[in-house]
Order: structure tokens, then C-alpha cells, then sequence
């Protein structure tokens, strides 16, 4: 068994500016929040972010300048906290691209990518005025049904991924909802997975993702938080209603990532 | 709240509720509170046999509480089984969704949606949250049913600032009325119990046509009501007010 | 929850002659062989097979008349009991086409029907005879890339899967490998399921099939013999020695088929 | 059998087990013995790390007996993980697969393989199985691996009836050769102990350069025998001769 086993701050070290990045979990659910704190403190710049629908993680990364796009079909934090405001504020301002896909074109490029093709024939997205906005290509079908639209190969250059539990070789089990997770570790050229816990052996038959497609393992308890991770803890409302708040001002968001996330210690600020 | 009581929350669960059959598998995505609540709800009142298919990917969930977050891992209690969204999408994209529940920040007299921006769309004045899965579920799922909690102009326009997604959609649910699409155009089909036609008509951006003959939504009935609050005490249901 | 519980002769006489029928397992293993046994009984003719690996299920529906296509990649009995007989000679002989794919392109043709898209693209083919002997287009990267192959869509009109478990609502958990038959289930108008047992519930972290997929549930015990079922039982080495050694010629595998399969009481033999 | 003795069926298992590296993701699919004892072999000997991946759907399996059916059930035990045959496909089509087992009943000079027909695709005179993964693991797997527990004319032939594979072979090792392809020709690497030159050149239908200095196969060592002994005791690894 190889032991993958390192820190966050080496695992994400390793992630160069300018990379395409998937980040696990949906909305307020078990997203790698540790990990993207740690983007946050190492500086990263120009990251195309993937995700289908994303919150916290993807408009933290928009605030502290670490995303200049976003493939996505939601940012948003659902009816609890509204709108995304950094992100929201970094496509208005031009910083930020908003790549916006359906949830499930993020799906069928992850599929294309991980299935070795270029493109994904998608349904649907009749009438709908994404496909001109993204350049999305119509082709036909060439055994004569109807044209269908094409979506690209989305393959991320790294997965990231918080789960409930891992072995040091990267067998990974996730308890509650899998999203969109297990796509993102076949499409992704690495993978980061931080677990609430690192274990000697995960039980076979829960393993979600093979610890063959794994590069690092860290173990971060609390890894999701402030969102949720389903069995462990629920996402933690004061903090997201603070930062929110917080976020709706460039210096408020400024001044909420100096002091709750820059000012960890044990990791320095990089770049 | 009294069980004889209620408001726009109510009416609102209720109508959606009413509009599911038994048998139906019926989805709804991130940010569905009102939709969540009216699934739960038809399948305790005239659906038991309706499949419930959410995000969060349970099947036939039988939630302790209703949360806010309609992708919490809460949806998952009591599930006969899990589905990925994936899967869900894929149900929809060959044919065999039932009902899909959606929203927008605008739609127009088309039935049409905009989830992405207001202005223009590479430079917005205002980026919204992204259509999430209305592009590929509109034109794939069966029957969609729309709601909205908020019924105003800036919501129900003439022109969407972009199309995120059009297709299937058979009615909108607001807290004004009961919307149905006839050929390719929303008509009022009934007005909520208590709301006057001039207030629908000054409220929707587009053209409709409603008066005092046009009818009146059944109001909730005792045990509707006895059901939903039962199914809600917590009253997600108004979350989104 | 609807009860979809029925017996295997109602379950079967739904399918039509003709019908594309994709049969779950993988060549020596949990081949629903007792639904097979019912197709023979009930004289179905022209069926498209579809399956990634076949063996008794194939070869003995080859022998009965009741096949007239197999889109399959492999067909045959591994190492212990040699080629497919009566599927050799059927193909020898025009009585039933061979629709060779790559296993990867069943699943190709499979996920195609199961995301509502006329074909799917599928890396690799390169060099082989069968893009052309089966008429699979490539069609051009409208993105730039390399050209692909396109796999037509293949959406069975029944799937047949035998399983360990069901519910009678079609919930199913499949103990062991899961071959393709969650694809088929995804890509099949309808979906028949035997199970070893029928039970109120199956632990839902175990559902393999949802049952809201599934339209008929039939319990039969052994219903995968004389192929495997993991964790019940293994292969029957004496009745496929038997039977390979009877199909070797068609009065061997005719008499073998009212001896051992016309014979068993219980369902009238049909049409 | 003494563990100083062998016979094909050891030489072949052992030559195939020294190809793999530690640390490749190694896959084999249906009707696969020899590369199944190989795979765990080398795993025992110098590849503790190799990921062993196969159509069982086991990852990293140690299962408590050989089966003879390559598929068989008992090759999940004591896996680490299970993954689905879709899923190794995609492992090898996105080009993360290291190593495809893989055969032919007709292999040519070329490294190509026949598994469909003999005589016209159509109609053929012997209807073969079908090369089940080999047109999609052979142009995309990195470093395809050939075995064929027959060495003979009808076999290693100069023009195949059929193409059904062709792709990445790195090496086909015989009961009395190992081949590896040089440019694109197969060439004889070594020749097993105790075989003939003349037998290779007469039993290969395509042309071959092989003579008294073309290297011997180093013989399986004790340890190799001893391991491969207690691994294979019911010597499934004879099964295919």
C-alpha cells in the first residue's frame, strides 16, 4: 500500500496558479472549505473553479482572488443566506468569468473526460440562450436522429474532495449524498481528498472512490465546515450569516478573510 | 396558526401539492423549499405512491424535520434508496420524469426562465445564481411546474434580460394565482382566494387576461391544512417569503 | 408503494417477439438463467440480445430459435467449458446475426439510451475491423480535437436481471459485482428483476437498482443457475459441461431443451 | 511438481509476471488465467504496489482460491475497493490504465489480434467469441500485454481474417517465446529454456529472426516456483493448455 498521507499545506501547494480545479459536495454540503481556506492562504491566482453548484467554497475563492472563472450551473447559498456576494460582485466587476453551465453539461464534461473523449452529447437546453453565450457546438447525430448540443471535456487538473473518511492509500467512503464527487476523481488528473478521519482500512463494500485514483490524503476534522458534513455536523449558520454579511463589501470580505482565515496559525500567507 | 388560517406559504404548498398524482416521480433541485414541503405533502394526502426525487438524492425520503437547504443530508432519512443527480438528470433527459420543479428570478408570459443575469450576460449588472439544471430538465422532464414567492413585474416580465431555460412547463404557482400554459402563452387558470384580478394584472409584467369571472383557487381545506402543518411545524414553507 | 410482485410466466409473456432484451451478469455469473429458461418455455422468437459478456444465457436462447441478433463483446464459456456452441453454429449458419461490439461499446450504446442521446462517443477502436463491419461512424471533435467513434444508442425494451435481493417494489441489491446491470436498468423501456428472495425492505444503502426503474419483481430462488450468484452459489460445472456437450449439435441441444428445460412443470410451453 | 521443475504453464505465468512494474494499475478481463496468477504473482514477488484490477470488479483482490472462470465472484475477496467494468474502461480511455491482458486466436506479425470470425465477417466458417474489451483497451491502454497458451501456425499468423484489435502490444508471451514488438513487428525476444529455434520459426506463421543467438528466457527461479506454488496449488495457471 502506498501511504499518500501529507499535510494540507503540501497537498495544495501543489496546485499551480492558473489550474482548473473540481471541488467536491453541493451547496452547503460537505465542500472542502479546509482545503479552500488553505487556497486562500497560499495565494493561488487564476483558478477556473468546477463545480455544479457551489456557495461558500466558490465565493470565498472569488473574494480572496484566488478564481478568475467559474464553471458552474448555481452559485448561491441557497433560501438561508441568498446570493453569492463575491461572486456576484466579481462577474459584475469583470474579475471573475462566469462559465455558467447547466448542472448537468458540468456532468457531461466531467463524463467526456473521464471517458477519454472531447465532447459529451447533452439533452435538453432546447430554447435555452446558454448554448450561444458558452459556445456550446450543435452537432448531428450521424445516424440521422436530431442534432444534439456537445459538451466539451471538463478536465480538472485537480480534484478536491472532503469526505468522512479515508485510508493512507486513498480509499475513500462518503457517507450521505455522493454528488457529483466520484465523477470528479475519474475526470481529474489529480486528487486531493482530506477525510474527518484517516483510518488503517475503510470497509470495502462503502468505499466510494478507489484509493488508485488518489494522490494525497490529509486528514482535516472539520474539513467541510462551515459546511456540512452528513453524519458529522451541520453546516454552521453564524458563520455563514457572517460571512455573507461580511462579503457584501470588498473591504468587508477583505477584512473577514484577514482575520478568520489568513490569521490561522500553523500555515504561512505564501505568495 | 390556526388549522382554518392561511396565508400565501400555505396556499402556495397546497396548490403545488394538488398538482402532483399518484404515481408521478417528481424532482425538485438546490434552493426548493416550497417544492420540498408540496411533494411531502401530496404524498401524505392523495400520492402515497408518488416517488419523491430530490438533489440530495434520496428516494421517497421521509424526513424527521424539513430543512432549510433543500441538498441538506437530512433528505436522506428514511430514503428507500439513493440516486445520484446524475442519474436524476438522466431520468429527465430520456424521458421519464414525471414532474421537475423549478423557479426564476424572472419568467415571462412564455413560461420561459432567467436564472443567470440581468444586463448583459458577459458583463451583468446583477449575476445570478446560474439556471442550475432548468436548461437540460425544462425541455426533458414531463410536466414542470414553476414557483415563485414573489409576484411583481421585475418577476413576471415581457422580456427575460436571457433565456436560461424554456420548455415543458405546464403551470406557475405564485402567491397571486395559478398560472397555466395554453398553447405557448401563461393564462390565469384560478386567483388565490382573497386576491382581487387588478392586483394579478398590475403585478404581472406581461399581458394576462383576468377579471371577475375568472376562478377562484380552492382555498386550503382543514385537513390540507392539519397535513402541512403536521408535515412542517417549523414552516420551511414560508422560508422563501 | 406499488407491489410489482408476479410470477415469472406473466413477467416474461409481456415481452414481445422481437424485443431488444438485455440480460444481466457477465458469462459464467448471475445470468438470469431461470427468466431465460421462461423465454424458451414461452417459444419467443426474434430477439436482439444485448449484453457485454454472454454464455449459457446466449448460447442456449441461440439454440432454442428464440434469438435472432446478439449485440454482445464476448460469447462464450471462458476456459472451463470452451466456445458457445449453439451460438457458433447460429451464426455459421445466418439463423442469427452477430452484432459484434466492443464490451465498451455496449456500455457505450447503453449510456447513450440511458442519458436520452442518440449515440455516445467512445475513445479507442482505433486499427479494428469492427468500425467497419458494424457500421459505427466517427464523427469530427467540434471542438478541434481528434474525430471519435459514435456508438449508436442502445435502449433494450427489456432489461432481465437476477439479483440476491428485491422488495416488491422493485428495489434491488445485487450482493458481488454489479456488471452492467445498473446501466441496463438506466437504459431499458422496462426492467424485470428475479431475485433469490423477495423481502419487505432492502437496506437502502445496499439498493442497487431503485425500484421506481422497475416494473416486474419475481421471486425465484436459483434463478441464476447454472451460472453463479455470488454469495449463494457458484456455477453448476456439471450441467454446463452437459449442456456444451449436448449443443454441440442441434439434436443434442433439442433434446437437452425438452428434456431439461420444455419438461419442468409449471408453465405451459406456449406458442 | 518439485519446485526445481517446469513446465510452460510456469514459464509462461512467470515471463508475464516479470513484465509488470510496481505500482501499474493491471487489469485482465473474461477467460484469463494465466495473466490472473501472473498479476498476483508479481504482486508477491517484486509489485507489492501494483493495483490488480479486473472484470471481477475487484480492486487489489487476494481472493482465498484461483477460480477458473476469470469473473468469478471470488475474485473480490479481500479487494480494497470494487469498481465497475464501465469504469475500467474509462480508466484505460482517459490513458490511466498502465497495463491491458489481453489475447487473440489469431495474433499476426504485426501485434494484431482476431477474436471474431474465421472466414467472412458475415457469414464466417467459425464464429469466434469476440474480443470483448480488446478495441478499446489495445489503442488506449499504455503497455498491452499478450498471452497465448498456444504456439502454432494457426495461431501467429501472417494476415488475419479479421482485425479485431489493434493497438499498444509491448510483448506475447507463448509456451515458447517471448515476442516484443519493435517498431511494428513482433520480435522474438527470448526463447524459453529448452526450446528450439527451428520450433519457434516453424510454428510462427509470420516471418521471425531467430537463431542460436537469440537470448534464453531466464528460467522461473525457486522463489518464483515456490510462490507461484503456493499461490496456485489447483495450478489453474495449466488451464489454458
Amino acid at each position: 500500500m502506498i501511504d499518500k498521507q501529507t499535510t494540507l499545506a503540501e497537498a495544495i501547494g501543489a496546485i499551480p496558479d492558473g489550474a482548473t480545479a473540481a471541488l467536491g459536495g453541493n451547496t452547503l454540503h460537505r465542500a472542502p472549505c479546509a482545503a479552500v481556506h488553505e487556497i486562500v492562504r497560499q495565494g493561488k491566482r487564476g483558478l477556473n473553479l468546477v463545480k455544479t453548484a457551489g456557495a461558500y467554497d466558490v465565493d470565498l475563492l472569488c473574494a480572496a482572488g484566488c478564481a478568475s472563472a467559474v464553471s458552474a450551473g448555481f452559485v448561491g447559498y441557497e433560501t438561508p443566506f441568498g446570493l453569492a456576494p463575491a461572486y456576484r460582485r466579481g462577474v459584475e466587476t469583470g474579475t471573475v468569468e462566469a462559465r455558467e453551465h447547466v448542472c448537468a453539461s458540468v456532468i457531461a464534461g466531467l463524463r467526456a473526460a473521464s471517458q477519454g473523449v472531447p465532447f459529451m452529447p447533452l439533452a435538453g437546453m432546447d430554447g435555452s440562450d446558454l448554448q450561444a453565450a458558452r459556445g456550446f457546438a450543435r452537432i448531428a447525430d450521424p445516424y440521422g436522429g436530431p442534432s444534439v448540443v456537445a459538451i466539451p471535456a471538463i478536465a480538472p487538473d485537480v480534484a478536491i474532495l472532503h469526505v468522512q473518511q479515508a485510508d493512507r492509500s486513498g480509499n475513500a467512503r462518503i457517507d450521505g449524498t455522493r454528488f457529483e464527487d466520484v465523477l470528479m476523481a475519474q475526470a481529474a488528473r489529480r486528487v486531493i481528498v482530506t477525510a474527518e478521519e484517516v483510518v488503517d482500512a475503510v470497509e470495502p463494500a462503502a468505499v466510494a472512490i478507489p484509493g488508485f485514483l488518489v494522490n494525497a490524503v490529509v486528514e482535516v476534522p472539520g474539513g467541510a465546515s462551515p459546511c456540512s458534513c452528513a453524519g458529522v455536523y451541520a453546516y454552521d449558520a453564524e458563520a455563514l450569516k457572517a460571512w455573507t454579511a461580511a462579503a457584501r463589501t470588498p473591504e468587508g470580505a477583505r477584512a473577514y478573510i484577514e482575520d478568520r482565515i489568513l490569521a490561522v496559525a500553523g500555515v504561512g500567507v505564501g505568495a | 396558526m390556526s388549522e382554518e388560517s392561511f396565508g400565501p406559504p400555505e396556499m402556495m404548498a397546497v396548490a403545488l401539492a394538488r398538482l402532483l398524482r399518484n404515481g408521478e416521480t417528481v424532482f425538485h433541485g438546490v434552493a426548493s423549499p416550497l417544492p420540498m414541503v408540496a411533494t411531502l405533502l401530496a404524498k401524505r394526502l392523495h400520492a402515497p405512491d408518488l416517488v419523491y426525487l430530490s438533489i440530495a438524492g434520496g428516494v421517497d425520503a421521509s424526513p424527521s424535520r424539513l430543512p432549510a437547504s433543500t441538498v441538506d443530508p437530512v433528505l436522506l432519512e428514511g430514503a428507500r434508496a439513493t440516486v445520484t443527480l446524475a442519474e436524476l438528470f438522466d431520468l429527465s433527459a430520456r424521458g421519464r420524469l414525471d414532474v421537475a420543479f423549478l423557479s426564476g428570478v424572472q419568467i415571462d408570459g412564455r413560461g420561459r426562465v432567467n436564472m443567470s443575469a440581468i444586463g448583459p450576460f458577459a458583463r451583468p449588472t446583477v449575476r445570478l445564481p446560474g439556471g442550475a439544471g432548468s436548461a437540460l430538465l425544462m425541455p426533458t422532464a414531463k410536466r414542470v411546474l414553476l414557483w415563485r414567492a414573489k409576484h411583481d413585474p421585475r418577476v413576471f416580465v415581457d422580456e427575460l434580460d436571457f433565456v436560461t431555460a424554456a420548455g415543458n412547463v405546464e403551470r406557475v404557482v405564485t402567491p397571486l394565482c395559478v398560472f397555466r400554459r395554453a398553447e405557448d402563452r401563461l393564462v390565469v387558470e384560478t386567483i388565490h382566494p382573497g386576491v382581487s384580478p387588478d392586483v394579478v394584472r398590475v403585478e404581472t409584467g406581461f399581458p394576462v387576461e383576468v377579471g371577475s369571472k375568472t376562478p377562484v383557487t380552492a382555498p386550503p381545506t382543514p385537513e390540507e391544512l392539519a397535513v402541512l402543518e403536521e408535515l412542517d411545524p417549523g414552516r420551511v414553507r414560508a422560508s422563501e417569503f
